[in-house]
């Protein structure tokens, strides 16, 4: 009879994911008992402290690992990539509270929504260190049914509802999907963890294992809503509250990237021109079907929304490229697309709040200056989305590219241009509608100011910083993300 | 010397820089004086170094030189801001600040009172400097520069009076005119840099030789490319139409100004460059052709003009058609000399007219003149001696000259006999339209305008316009004296060291020459006599029985016509459908109608976002199956 | 000489999997959840029989309390609670979605088969040979508290994110009485 | 091993997977898709534990367990969602959610 | 040191023109143009101790930016970039001189975003790195952007769309030919570039420096910006934002593309020529003021091209001072259009006519920088035009007898835009009262036409002061010694 072994658990690695459980557990729980004039601030207060806390315990790990291992039995990975994206992870979840915090018309006071917030950047958190398909699909699932849920979260009004359905439908679809391929993979070589994979996989035997990692491809490039697999991104973006927008489409695609970076060298290095060539095509697809999309779109939060499908195309042209520079270049690229995204949603949920009504394009008329900062930033954002400096963007799409151009694919940087040109014209559209069209001043009825809310100015300020200063401390910055791409071993 | 030809360069630059910048402030008369007074200086500067330079040896006098500094650069390629003081330059340097400080003097009456005095002042002073560059640059490109910046004056000077639709059109094509001289003249000298890899006078003339051959295309190439320029700034055929029409031009001062300094500069330039010119004698002889037909044709058109202006205008090109015999046939002192009594009548035929027309309160056309001799004595009387001086009646300066380049002309075998033949006709052609001028204009009995609109004034204009008149007079009357062939050669000898002439005519053929010319210029006054002198019909019945060739003439010969024919209208025409047909729809809808297939595109990928979800589950799965698919087949 | 006992697994798992198969489809093609709900427990049931026959006695134990004692009834519950509404399958929508779905779980079927057979002519049914103790619940709860410490941890923080879920969502009041709550705010 | 291979029994699996797919692929109504859903998830468990049997490795069978909690984790969202939409009554077809298209 | 002021002055007066409250156009624009002032006065202090003796970077900084790709802040200057760079001072102080006497709305922002197109214009010329040269060529097009977007006609949103689409599409291939050419030599660093042989990356920057300029055919955005913009952006964007283009030639592609410039060199000047004559006989025909200009200016442009790609010592130092001439020019005209159509609210010139009478110091201004313009000869237009003519003369006499030819049509095409404006009867939207320049303008305009005077005296002033005297060689070892 086997002994029972009790597996090394490793606490330290653990302790963002369960600074932010126990945030969740405190902000469930607490308010119950507190006044209702004193549970929001409590909830959100304690969320970010949690946040912070998750951050810095991730960045302290960071500084203390110089490589990885396996820790509980190798279910998780303790290196530096996971710490780098469990940063950002937790910076972005930050940023949505400050975007969230006077959202209207939700919950009295409960602190069920930083409950979510904080389980799903905590799935998340979990999720970048997954090093088996087991934990892989768990915070999949984790972080994917609190965001299934923040979706619907504002029971009110039926496209979130519609949008919480929509993805749960078609995302448990994908996790479907995923299940299977993981069984697929299990199959064909009988491990469940990424380097046991990899090991198993060395056999020229491979339709099983290649079924399943087409599998796996489809449900991660379902997450980072990369096309075809994007359909319910424009949707979900448009119907979820904006500050649910924001944190979502900032963090899944964090999340979802550095795990399919990680799955597929550490797993596949086997299958490298698989996965290469196929994540390339799935690059291009999304660069040209977003892009196209998003030029007749009307409301901002939609096009926002197609913007990040053609964005997964620039994000996942790294990751094709599996070269050690294209590990770089994604997770570099991470950092002020994150940003950039909760910003600019954090713009759009101000203006919705001024206007309490959806913002559409021309809905932004004179908003650049009526509203100098905002219009500032959203400026700089919408510039930045081209990949015009001194947006860190700009220095992403550099990298990008770069990794495309030295692994001699030349024409894959060509798309990402050709793609770039195209989306001049709608990112320009808000800029234009912001500063240039004629500001016939449609404000909300009680007309004036809005209501000061510092909390989303503290985040779009942040947003900002982030994303200038990304641009010019790219040295550090990227210094970082070469330590936590250095261990991983890229097929090229 | 260096320091008097400088300042000789630079008054009038100065001038013109204070009149610009004082405005208002300065009074208009004052501006007139001003510019006057800087062509005095460049006289007298002018003057001294005529005196330092007949100090010298004769074989000492070519090669003076100073330059300020370099002008521009490219690698060793060097052009410094030079002046070059020789006889040739001196000679001009005479002409031009002297014939030009008495039109500036006459100008200050004649534009007394116009709104924009100053601004005139202003543009004849520019004009001097920019001749004055011409004349003293010691390189190539600098006598570009003062002949394009000639080419503006000129234009400045023609639209003056802006408001005239006319004025404004033949201020432009002036310059276009000149504008493509000034071209072929660049082109020239692009050859000159690559093969000779310099421009000022010493190293062109030096290497040139060597570096083009003699004969060679190359040679050719280059004299063509200065004849070009040449034939554009003295307005001979083909590129004269621009002269005639500057005539329109509001002041017979700004007519005159270039009539007699700048469309001589043409002559001044093959003279210069005759070393060029030398290694490509097919070219120098087309300069003497073009010279020639210049003479007929422009004699022939001055018949039938009506504007007095105009009729001297022709006089003038035809009378430039001579000295390009000349030069072309490499009598340069003949040329030159003819220049300069030509400046002198000229100029003074043009003041004569500006006093009649300022007289006529503007009036400038001939038909309805008449009588005049009577009403304005003294403007007859010198009129009449620049006619004779014209008409090259001895002993007035033309007959000198003239016959001088005809003389040279007799010596050259075939095509010298041509062109005499050419220029003798010119003479009897001469004798013919300039009297017919001043009979119409002086003689008869005053018509109804002229005694309704003469306005007599006390001596027939201000004492600021009659004294120039009264000196050029003189000048006309004993300017030839300065040579006579066969006797003495004070131009040819004088200029010998930088542009000896290549031929000296006997003088038994000079005079035979003299004499058949003097004697058609005679036939030509007493026809013009016969017919305009006196009542009678014979221009008319002439015109009865040769329409053809009186509409002809009319019609300038219709160079306008063909010109309007194989550049302008075309070029209009390529430019407007290049608008139409290239620009418009290839360059600037271009990227609308891409942007609309785009959105079209774009409409059709947002169509698919049905908002069914099970569509989106579709999708999903029939991407799953295609890669699927994919991964199988590739494994 | 076929082993009696194996024929018996035949046989039994002809008719597990045949049940699976008309109840899978049954479950997709009823016109009424709540006899979709009743046929996804027959599904499921002849799910645990197969789980039992690979020797997961564990799984096919939780299989049947957890879904068809549990999950199914839920469903049920709420089948119940909006009074189940019919909807004809494969009707309604655009025509490219009945046909584009049926190709599309075809070839996803047929391929992954394809896949299976091509690597069943390798050593795919060569199976390893099994302990008595595989499967068992206490070879299970070895597993979950020792390797998969983890797995369970995170699946019960999942189902307590669920219920959080569940009661904000269930728990909603209709919009029509919050209205006047929220324009307060 | 007795009875059919693991082949027939992946074989199994992968024709319920796709039945699940089409379910959710052709059915308008949500409480049905949750249902194909939830067999879909089951095709999945069922290839685990086949090749959990195959390799005589324990963690499928933990995988398929944890799959099971997971799906009913989803069934329960799915089913407060659909419970939400009634409460606005909103009719239960999802061809009806199309507020959020283009 | 002294470079990175050039680069950061105009900058850190734009964020401040952002930050602070502003209530007049005057207060703001006084505030931007000490700025552009004192940009001015260190250009000329950097000028009183530059050594023009060598060819070879001055005033050069450096600072690690991110180490991996060899991508450093690496900033200097040569002599021939010094001239481009006093160039754009002087423009944007005029520019910015003429905004403030204009008056515009919400002038914080707007003089903020002049002077940050200033910052980014002199970041490009000064810049030695190729991605920091790039960030700063992309930095251009924002300012840009707005300002014709926001300030400009009533066309303006196609027009600024145009533009965008247009540059970015050729500077975004730029970017690729930028990494394939930097990871191939393993180094951003443009002094270091060495040379490439590969057509692609050369044809990626030649496109993107032909859109910019703009070069025939790549020219569709130009009439619409040039048109749509406020003057004085207009200045900016012709006189010194599209030398830039031309100052990516001259710096990158010559000098590291010697067998591609070799081999399409023919292509080149075909286009440039084309354009030469393509954009003079549409500035014949252009129906208002600044359509004549802007065709002239892709006229010019192409020319420089030419003297460019003469790829001799005169050639070379031709374009380089017809880039400064050009610049000055072009921001003359189109100063001087501002201020014509401010007095009669068009720009068409049938509409014009007969301003010079009553307005002498408006008449004398445009009439001398259009001689200017037409390249009369003994301007400085006329010898940067000979330089280039002169240097493309030995490639091919066909080339130079075209850019003679092309000197008769700027002669035609500018003489039509000044009779059009200012002689002949009076316009019909000429108004009676219309004044002529007030005395700021003419100070705004006279400067710029000071300096070409000056220069026509002395064009040597910037021919012996670039390449270090030998252009040619300069080039072919790429400004290292």
């Amino acid at each position: 009879m086997e002994t029972f072994v009790k597996p090394d658990i490793d606490w330290a690695a653990l302790s963002p994911v369960l600074v932010l459980l126990g945030g969740a557990a405190l902000t469930m729980l607490v308010p119950l008992f507190l006044p209702v004039g004193v549970r929001r601030g409590f909830s959100a207060f304690v969320a970010a402290a949690a946040l912070i806390g998750a951050g810095v315990a991730a960045a302290i790990l960071f500084a203390h690992d110089d490589s990885g291992r396996g820790i509980v039995a190798d279910a998780l990975r303790r290196d530096r990539l996971a710490e780098l994206a469990q940063v950002i992870l937790a910076g972005s979840g930050l940023l949505a509270i400050g975007v969230s915090y006077r959202e209207p018309g939700r919950r009295e006071g409960i602190g069920d929504y930083y409950t979510l917030l904080l389980s799903a950047v905590g799935g998340m958190c979990f999720f970048v260190s997954a090093n088996s398909l087991m934990t892989l699909f768990l915070g999949l699932e984790w972080f994917s049914i609190s965001l299934y849920i923040m979706c619907a979260i504002a029971v009110d009004r039926l496209g979130s509802l519609e949008a919480g359905l929509k993805y749960l439908i078609v995302g448990s679809f994908g996790s479907a999907i995923l299940l299977f391929g993981s069984a697929l993979v299990y199959g064909a070589t009988g491990e469940i963890g990424f380097e046991a994979i990899e090991r198993a996989a060395a056999g020229d035997d491979r339709f099983l294992l290649v079924t399943g990692l087409a599998m796996l491809l489809v449900g991660l490039a379902f997450k980072v809503s990369a096309a075809p697999f994007h359909m319910w991104t424009p949707d979900v973006y448009q119907g979820a509250p904006t500050p649910v927008t924001a944190f979502m489409s900032a963090a899944t695609k964090v999340a979802g990237l550095v795990l399919t970076l990680r799955l597929l060298t550490t797993a596949f290095g086997s299958q490298e021109e698989l996965w290469t060539l196929s994540l390339a095509v799935i690059a291009c697809i999304s660069l040209a079907w977003g892009n196209l999309a998003a030029l007749v779109q009307t409301d901002v939060k939609r096009l926002l929304a197609y913007s990040s499908v053609s964005h997964a195309g620039f994000l996942l042209i790294p990751i094709a490229v599996g070269t050690p520079l294209g590990g770089r270049a994604l997770l570099y690229y991470l950092m002020p697309y994150a940003a950039m995204n909760v910003g600019s949603f954090a713009i759009v949920a101000a203006r919705e709040r001024e206007l309490a009504r959806p913002v559409t394009v021309s809905d932004l008329s004179g908003m650049g200056w009526e509203r100098p900062f905002h219009g500032i930033a959203m400026a700089i954002f919408m510039f930045g989305f081209i990949g015009l400096p001194p947006a860190g963007l700009f220095l992403g799409k550099f990298y990008a590219f770069s990794a495309a151009v030295e692994r001699g694919w030349t024409w894959l940087a060509i798309v990402g241009v050709v793609a770039t040109v195209v989306s001049i014209y709608y990112y320009l559209g808000v800029v234009r509608a912001m500063y240039v069209s004629p500001g016939e001043l449609r404000l909300a009825p009680a007309g004036g100011s809005p209501p000061r809310d510092p909390a989303l100015t503290t985040a779009v300020a942040a947003s900002l910083a982030v994303t200038v200063g990304t641009f010019f401390a790219a040295g550090p910055l990227i210094d970082l993300a070469r330590d936590g791409v250095e261990f991983l071993r890229f097929p090229f | 010397m260096d320091v008097a030809a400088w300042i000789c360069l630079a008054s009038p630059a100065v001038a013109v820089v204070l009149i610009a910048l004082a405005g208002d402030r300065m009074p208009r008369f004052a501006a007139g004086v001003l510019a006057a007074l800087a062509a005095l200086v460049s006289f007298i500067a002018s003057v001294i170094c005529l005196i330092v330079l007949l100090g010298e040896e004769p074989e000492g006098r070519a090669g003076h030189g100073s330059t300020l500094w370099t002008w521009l650069s490219a690698g060793d390629f060097r052009i410094g801001l030079d002046v070059v003081v020789d006889p040739l330059s001196v000679f001009m340097m005479l002409v031009v600040s002297g014939v030009g400080f008495l039109i500036l003097s006459y100008a200050v009456g004649y534009m007394r009172g116009d709104v924009e005095e100053r601004r005139y002042h202003a543009y004849k002073a520019l004009f001097l400097f920019s001749m004055l560059l011409l004349v003293q640059s010691g390189n190539l490109l600098l006598l570009l520069a003062g002949w394009g910046m000639v080419g503006l004056s000129s234009y400045l000077l023609i639209n003056f009076w802006h408001q005239r639709e006319t004025a404004v059109a033949a201020g432009k094509k002036a310059f276009i005119m000149n504008a493509v001289g000034d071209a072929t003249f660049a082109l020239a000298l692009f050859i000159l840099t690559q093969h000779v890899g310099a421009l000022d006078f010493a190293t062109v003339f030096d290497r040139a030789p060597e570096a083009l051959g003699d004969g060679t295309t190359l040679s050719a190439l280059v004299a063509l490319g200065l004849l070009g320029g040449a034939v554009a700034k003295s307005a001979q055929i083909p590129l004269h139409t621009w002269l005639p029409d500057a005539m329109e031009g509001p002041t017979p001062v700004s007519a005159l100004i270039h009539a007699a300094t700048m469309v001589t500069a043409g002559v001044y330039l093959i003279a210069r460059t005759h070393t060029l010119f030398e290694l490509a004698p097919d070219i120098q002889h087309l300069a003497a052709i073009l010279g020639g037909v210049t003479i007929v044709v422009a004699g022939l058109i001055a018949l039938v003009q009506t504007d007095i202006k105009r009729v001297i205008a022709y006089s003038t090109m035809s009378q430039i058609g001579y000295m390009f015999v000349g030069v072309g046939l490499g009598a340069y002192g003949a040329g030159l000399f003819h220049l300069m009594t030509h400046a002198f009548f000229k100029a003074l035929l043009f003041m004569a007219a500006g006093i009649v027309i300022h007289a006529l309160a503007g009036e400038q056309d001939i038909r309805k003149m008449g009588g005049l001799g009577r009403a304005l004595p003294w403007t007859y009387r010198f009129f009449l001696v620049g006619a004779l001086a014209l008409a090259a009646i001895p002993p007035f300066a033309g007959f000198f000259s003239k016959d001088a380049i005809l003389a040279s002309a007799a010596n050259e075998g075939t095509l010298g006999w041509s062109l005499w033949g050419a220029g003798a006709f010119g003479a009897f052609l001469t004798g013919l339209y300039t009297f017919r001028l001043l009979f119409i204009v002086f003689r008869g009995e005053p018509s109804g305008f002229v005694r309704e609109h003469l306005h007599r004034e006390q001596f027939e204009g201000p004492f600021a316009m009659a004294w120039p008149v009264a000196v050029l007079a003189v000048l006309s009357v004993i300017g030839g004296l300065l040579q006579i062939p066969g006797v003495w050669h004070a131009v040819d000898d004088w200029i010998h060291p930088v542009a000896g002439s290549i031929e000296e005519a006997p003088g038994s053929t000079a005079l035979l020459s003299a004499l058949a010319a003097l004697g058609l210029s005679l036939v030509g006054i007493w026809l013009a006599w016969s017919f305009y002198g006196r009542p009678g019909y014979g221009p008319a019945r002439a015109r009865r029985r040769w329409p053809w060739a009186a509409t002809a003439l009319e019609r300038k010969l219709y160079f306008d016509d063909a010109y309007d024919v194989v550049f302008y209208t075309p070029s209009t025409r390529l430019a407007t459908g290049l608008e139409r047909f290239v620009e418009r729809p290839l360059f600037l809808r271009s990227l609308t109608g891409l942007g609309g297939a785009v959105r079209l595109l774009a409409g059709r990928v947002a169509a698919a976002q049905t908002g069914l979800v099970r569509s989106y589950a579709l999708a999903l799965a029939t991407g799953l199956a295609v890669i699927t698919i994919v991964f199988l087949a590739v494994t | 000489m076929p082993d009696v006992g194996n024929i018996l697994v035949w046989v039994v798992w002809i008719i597990a999997a045949t049940a699976l198969f008309s109840s899978g489809i049954a479950v997709i093609l009823f016109q009424n959840p709540f006899y979709s709900a009743l046929a996804l427990i027959l599904n499921l049931a002849s799910l645990a029989v197969l789980y039992l026959l690979l020797a997961a006695e564990f799984v096919a134990a939780a299989q049947v309390l957890v879904y068809a004692g549990a999950v199914v009834v839920m469903f049920l519950f709420v089948i119940a609670y909006l009074g189940g509404r019919a909807d004809a399958p494969l009707a309604g929508g655009p025509t490219f979605q009945v046909v584009g779905a049926i190709v599309a779980a075809g070839a996803i079927g047929v391929e992954v088969v394809v896949a299976i057979a091509l690597k069943a002519g390798d050593r795919l049914n060569d199976t390893d040979e099994i302990g008595a103790r595989f499967g068992s619940p206490a070879e299970i709860g070895r597993l979950f508290l020792s390797n998969h410490l983890l797995a369970f941890e995170v699946t019960s923080i999942i189902l307590l994110v669920a219920a959080v879920g569940g009661v904000i969502l269930g728990s909603a009041v209709p919009s029509d009485h919050r209205a006047e709550g929220s324009a307060e705010q | 091993m007795m009875g059919p291979g693991i082949a027939a029994y992946l074989i199994v699996s992968v024709i319920l997977f796709a039945t699940g797919a089409l379910g959710v692929l052709i059915r308008r109504s949500p409480l049905i898709i949750l249902l194909a859903l939830e067999i879909m998830l089951n095709a999945g468990n069922l290839a685990l534990i086949a090749f959990s049997r195959r390799f005589a490795d324990g963690d499928g069978q933990i995988f398929a367990l944890t799959v099971m909690v997971v799906a009913a984790s989803e069934a329960v969202v799915g089913l407060g969602l659909i419970v939400a939409m009634s409460r606005k009554h909103v009719e239960l077809d999802v061809d009806k959610l199309r507020t959020l298209r283009g | 040191m002294i470079t990175t002021a050039l680069i950061v002055l105009p900058f850190a007066g734009a964020l401040l023109l952002w930050i602070l409250p502003w209530r007049t156009s005057t207060a703001a624009g006084g505030l931007a143009l000490l700025v552009a002032l004192g940009e001015l006065a260190l250009w000329v202090g950097t000028v009183v101790n530059f050594d023009f003796g060598v060819s070879e970077l001055q005033y050069d900084a450096e600072r690690a930016w991110f180490s991996d790709l060899g991508v450093s802040y690496k900033v200097g200057l040569y002599d021939f970039s010094l001239w481009l760079v006093g160039l754009t001072a002087l423009v944007a102080v005029a520019s910015i001189g003429y905004g403030m006497w204009a008056g515009r709305a919400r002038p914080g922002a707007y003089f903020g975003l002049l002077l940050f197109l200033t910052g980014a214009t002199v970041g490009v010329f000064t810049a030695q790195d190729l991605l920091l040269f790039y960030v700063f060529f992309e930095a251009m097009l924002i300012p840009l952007y707005v300002l014709i977007g926001v300030w400009g006609g009533a066309g303006r949103t196609g027009a600024t769309i145009k533009f965008i689409v247009y540059t970015m599409g050729g500077s975004l291939l730029m970017l690729v030919a930028i990494i394939a050419f930097g990871l191939d030599r393993g180094s951003f660093d443009m002094t270091e570039l060495g040379t490439s042989d590969s057509t692609w990356i050369f044809l990626g920057f030649v496109i993107a420096f032909a859109v910019k300029a703009p070069l025939w055919p790549f020219h569709g955005w130009l009439p619409d910006a040039y048109r749509e913009a406020p003057a004085e952006v207009s200045a900016l964007l012709s006189g010194v934002v599209s030398k830039t283009a031309a100052y990516g030639l001259l710096r990158i592609v010559l000098p590291s593309f010697p067998e591609q410039v070799a081999d399409w060199r023919t292509v080149v000047l075909v286009l440039a020529s084309i354009g030469l004559v393509y954009g003079s006989l549409l500035a014949f025909r252009a129906p208002d003021v600044r359509g004549v200009i802007a065709y002239s200016s892709l006229a010019q442009m192409c020319l420089i091209v030419i003297g460019l790609f003469a790829f001799n010592d005169s050639g070379l130092n031709g374009a380089l001072l017809q880039m400064v001439n050009h610049g000055l020019i072009s921001a003359s005209l189109f100063l001087l259009a501002g201020t014509v159509e401010r007095r009669t609210a068009t720009g068409d010139l049938h509409l014009l006519g007969g301003m010079a009478r009553g307005r002498p110091v408006l008449a004398t201004l445009f009439i001398v920088v259009g001689v200017v313009a037409l390249a009369v000869p003994g301007s400085t237009a006329f010898a940067g035009e000979f330089l280039v003519l002169n240097g493309i003369f030995p490639v091919g006499w066909g080339w130079a007898v075209v850019g003679a030819a092309a000197m008769v049509l700027a002669a035609m095409y500018v003489l039509r835009l000044v009779s059009a404006v200012l002689h002949r009867d009076v316009g019909t939207m000429v108004p009676d009262a219309a004044l002529d320049l007030r005395p700021g303008e003419t100070s705004l305009v006279g400067m710029l036409v000071i300096a070409l005077l000056a220069l026509s005296f002395w064009p040597a002033g910037i021919t012996d002061h670039v390449f270090g005297g030998q252009p040619e060689q300069a080039v072919t070892t790429r400004f290292s010694e």
